[in-house]
């Protein structure tokens, strides 16, 4: 179980939240939304620990994770809204890299999966391109697919469907459905209603259920 | 033309040195470069106060000073090297500052989001930089790094100081024995020769790495 | 300046002009010297140009009531400089090698020299024997340098590995032969006397004499220039006649 | 003490030279670096060719060289500059060579779509360069311009092979004057004065640089 | 009038598109619409001169607009998928800086149309904070003000409300329907359908209208 508890964020004299309370269960799917610039992104970023809140704490199964910028655990897997790819890597080497040196899987392991993930999300004849040669939707693709990779156990996502079209959008609904089956909590943050209602047990709403 | 054959094998003997010392010192200073500019971004002001010195002695004084200070300053208190010894180790220190220098530009124009992303997929410090960081910084720096490389050629020459024998002291006691410049030109052309070899070797590198953006 | 733009721009025409005519009208010559070259031509520590070559060379072209331009030099670029025109003769120290004669015009000689092996007291090293196995040091390209490898009888047989050690400045080697890492210096002997007299302790040094030639000492002209050559030869004769030369020498060398 | 005030105007005559050197070198080398690495990505075949060769000759022999080049061989052919005019060409020449590269390692590393924003935007190329990619460039090269600006500082003394005297050779002349390494000990304190001029300068400008990333 | 003739683009030997005809009428506003990787920005890429295409005609009003690279004009404004926003400027400088150093406009005057434009998108409290300091939906509101400051007579715009909350979409819209009433001649790539059927008067599909 994840829990926040009292988490507040500043930039500089800028309050972006204050006090935010927020507990997600295990395997649940939490819609994040709310207007753009609201603190949305910042939120996962400190949950993710690669940004330090200024007050607060965050409980994961029992454990407190510290928020002020000394966490090195990858407890919990992003999908970073602007992807963020490696670009000296093909899209299967940005897939596979973290497997293969973080979780010591095996290279063939690690590449069998990582084209199952492809094949799901319909990219698998672009595994050999480099990111400067992908469309928007299509690094938007891999970048969900080096994060499922690793198999964490708290994912979170930053707007997963902007850029893909309908197919694309239903791939992505099918895995969160696959991934809460399995029992991975999840945490999306999007602008589109069709996609939160059709994949999220409940919404956190930015707008109304935070204080500033 | 015969007389440059002549004085032919003289050269070649100093290049024997230039190039020793040379392919010693890169071989010690790009690591040794890799790690000062990774000091300078320590959390502690200490470390970072003592490479910023180090740096400072090591560009702010002459190349020739500090193969001085490290065969006869240091022989005088009691610490000697051998001449040639003493030389690359002059050189390594040397070249690693400004090496670091470099480096450090490089990481610097590195985005946030490499880091971002290197961390929540749980890549240590050392993995993400030898696996993410550091590929594209090479990238970057190849030309700057090209340039001292190219320096490196050069500073060899002043080897001379502590006694010892490179191509360019061969060319000197050619010169002034027989009272001609020819010897400067043979040595001109066969420093050009190196940086050839050097340029162009960078630049293939460079290629090679343009397959990505 | 007027003088040094004239100089410059007589360059193609310099080989086969004798420029005297100029210099005695502008009662004015330019002379390279390397201004760290002691006891021939350095700087006091006001900055003012001294030594035996300076003094000399003053005094030669006083008598001919023309001022000296004195131009520093890279020592490696004299003869360049000389046959560019950028300087109208080389009056420092400068030793007569036939290599060097080939290029420039020699005055007579006005000053002997040989090469000496600087040793330190303690070490008992009195004559050139007694380097057997020793390491040597010299300055590259020096005089002592070339007569090391011409005359191999005289020191070279009996050094260590028949290598000598060279430095670029005597100081360094002297700073070497105290360190121990060198047991003697060759090195020409008016520098041995002016060094060895500025150590913290002189009496600490011997200086050992053995069979190398004299170096003779010249002024070097462009080879066009017969009618300078005539004038400064003339004046170091009468110089050497009536004493003035034996006064400047005391000066500068005195035992 | 007393020994180092009494040779301290010398060799501050010498340094002098030295400044004078030095600020017409960079004013000079900076504006023509940046021509020139602009130049190596011309559409033509020749300018590439005829840039690449100036690069490699200026980077292939010493800066010695060219300085007795640039005074001794030009004056040969007839073409007389005053020694202080010859020193500050070859010295400008050669450093925008290597300027020229560091500035083209920048360039490379610019993401093409800053390019596209320029130029749906209707900026024309000298706009485009100037206003969006330069100041961009300028942010990643600091340190490593930093090493050649240090370089120069340095390279300086070499203009006593033309017989200009500067600095070190005012240090030269007390040193074998009065047989003492005391000199250089001073000379070498006054370059690690200029350079860490220098180096708290690029600092500085680093940091105003650092409000946007 | 914008005429496309027989326009064709392969990276290398991957057709993205084969000869591909399309005619926008001024002050028209077209969505264009199909599944991610399928080749729309590629298309409004090479009709603003950043892509070359290996043949084909591209005709403006008449004239012909050259598609081999050689084209320096800025006929067409376009607005990003990725931004591009210029990093060392502050949110008003990258509205002005084409205004005034390319329009020549006053400074004053030019800061007054962005205040404006600014406002019109909710984004005035930003107008001094630089690129890095701004959320994904901030800054896709910017790369649309910056567009739409030099007042282009062709617009292209790519995803232009991925990021957007409702609200912002809104303004979004809003504005294309004022730029319409100008006679400004608008491409919308977009995979929000229910924005596409707000704002366009016609859709152009590029999964069935286009040949590969
Ligand atoms: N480094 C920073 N310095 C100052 N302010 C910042 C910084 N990063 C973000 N902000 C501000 O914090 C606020 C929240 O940003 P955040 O990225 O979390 O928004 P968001 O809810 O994800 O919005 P969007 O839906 O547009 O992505 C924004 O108003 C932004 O301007
Ligand atoms: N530089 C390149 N080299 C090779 N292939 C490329 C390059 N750029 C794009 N492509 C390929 O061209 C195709 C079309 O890309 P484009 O960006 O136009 O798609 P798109 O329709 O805009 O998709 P999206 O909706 O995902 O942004 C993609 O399959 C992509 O892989
Ligand atoms: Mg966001
Ligand atoms: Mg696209």
């Amino acid at each position: 179980m994840l829990e926040i508890k009292k988490l507040t964020k500043k930039y500089d004299t800028n309050t972006i939240f204050r006090d935010l309370n927020l507990t997600v269960n295990d395997g649940e799917v939490l819609s994040i939304v709310g207007p753009s610039g609201i603190g949305k992104t910042t939120l996962i970023k400190i949950l993710a620990g690669l940004e330090t809140a200024n007050s607060g704490h965050i409980m994961l199964n029992g454990d407190e994770l510290p928020v002020d910028g000394t966490r090195f655990d990858a407890k919990v897997g992003l999908i970073f809204q602007d992807f963020n790819l490696f670009p000296q890597y093909t899209v299967i080497e940005n897939i596979t890299l973290a497997p293969i040196n973080v979780r010591k899987t095996d290279k063939v392991v690690a590449r069998q999966q990582a084209n199952n993930i492809l094949t799901t999300l319909g990219m698998l004849d672009k595994a050999d391109l480099y990111p400067y040669q992908l469309s928007g939707g299509q690094k938007q693709r891999v970048a969900i697919a080096r994060a499922l990779a690793m198999n964490p156990q708290i994912l979170a996502y930053d707007e997963p469907t902007s850029g893909l079209d309908e197919v694309a959008t239903k791939q992505v609904g099918d895995i969160v459905q696959t991934l809460k089956g399995q029992g991975v909590t999840q945490l999306i943050i999007t602008h589109d209603q069709t996609f939160a209602e059709m994949v999220s047990d409940r919404v956190f709403d930015f707008a109304t259920e935070v204080q500033r | 033309m015969n007389y440059l054959m002549e004085i032919l094998p003289s050269l070649l003997a100093g290049l024997k040195m230039t190039l020793g010392v040379f392919f010693l010192t890169i071989i010690g200073s790009v690591p040794l470069g890799i790690i000062v500019s990774l000091g300078m971004k320590s959390p502690y002001f200490t470390i970072r106060w003592i490479i910023n010195g180090y740096i400072w002695i090591m560009r702010g004084t002459p190349l020739l000073l500090q193969l001085i200070f490290v065969y006869y300053g240091l022989g005088m208190i009691g610490i000697t090297f051998p001449r040639f010894e003493a030389a690359v180790i002059a050189f390594i220190i040397n070249y690693a500052a400004y090496l670091a220098e470099i480096f450090r530009g490089g990481l610097q124009s590195m985005p946030r989001g490499q880091y971002d992303a290197a961390k929540v997929l749980g890549f240590n410090k050392f993995q993400t930089f030898f696996k993410i960081i550091l590929p594209q910084v090479i990238k970057i720096i190849v030309p700057s790094f090209g340039n001292e490389v190219i320096n490196l050629v050069k500073d060899t020459s002043l080897v001379y100081v502590i006694g010892l024998g490179d191509i360019l002291r061969a060319g000197n006691i050619a010169a002034s024995r027989d009272v001609t410049l020819l010897p400067y030109l043979l040595v001109g052309l066969i420093y050009l020769l190196m940086t050839a070899i050097v340029t162009v070797a960078l630049r293939r590198s460079e290629k090679r790495l343009n397959i990505w953006r | 300046n007027e003088n040094s733009k004239k100089t410059s721009q007589n360059n193609q025409t310099t080989s086969q002009v004798d420029e005297w005519n100029r210099i005695k009208k502008t009662k004015q010559i330019t002379i390279g010297l390397d201004d760290t070259f002691v006891p021939m031509g350095f700087r006091d520590k006001n900055g003012k140009l001294i030594g035996f070559d300076v003094d000399l060379a003053n005094a030669v072209f006083k008598t001919m009531g023309i001022t000296v331009k004195w131009q520093p030099i890279d020592w490696s670029m004299k003869e360049t400089e000389l046959n560019t025109g950028n300087i109208d003769a080389i009056w420092n120290g400068y030793t007569k090698t036939a290599a060097r004669e080939k290029q420039v015009a020699f005055s007579e000689t006005y000053h002997n020299a040989t090469q000496v092996l600087v040793t330190l007291k303690k070490n008992n090293i009195n004559h050139f024997t007694d380097m057997k196995d020793k390491v040597l040091g010299d300055q590259t390209a020096s005089s002592g340098d070339e007569g090391f490898s011409k005359y191999p009888k005289v020191l070279k047989q009996y050094v260590k590995d028949q290598k000598v050690v060279g430095y670029d400045t005597f100081d360094k080697a002297f700073n070497d032969l105290n360190a121990g890492r060198i047991d003697g210096l060759l090195i020409d002997e008016d520098y041995a006397r002016y060094y060895v007299a500025h150590q913290p302790n002189p009496k600490n040094y011997t200086i050992t004499v053995g069979d190398f030639p004299v170096d003779q000492t010249g002024v070097g002209f462009r080879k066009s220039d017969n009618g300078l050559r005539r004038a400064v030869n003339k004046t170091l004769a009468a110089f050497k006649a009536d004493g003035r030369m034996n006064e400047i020498e005391d000066k500068w060398f005195s035992k």
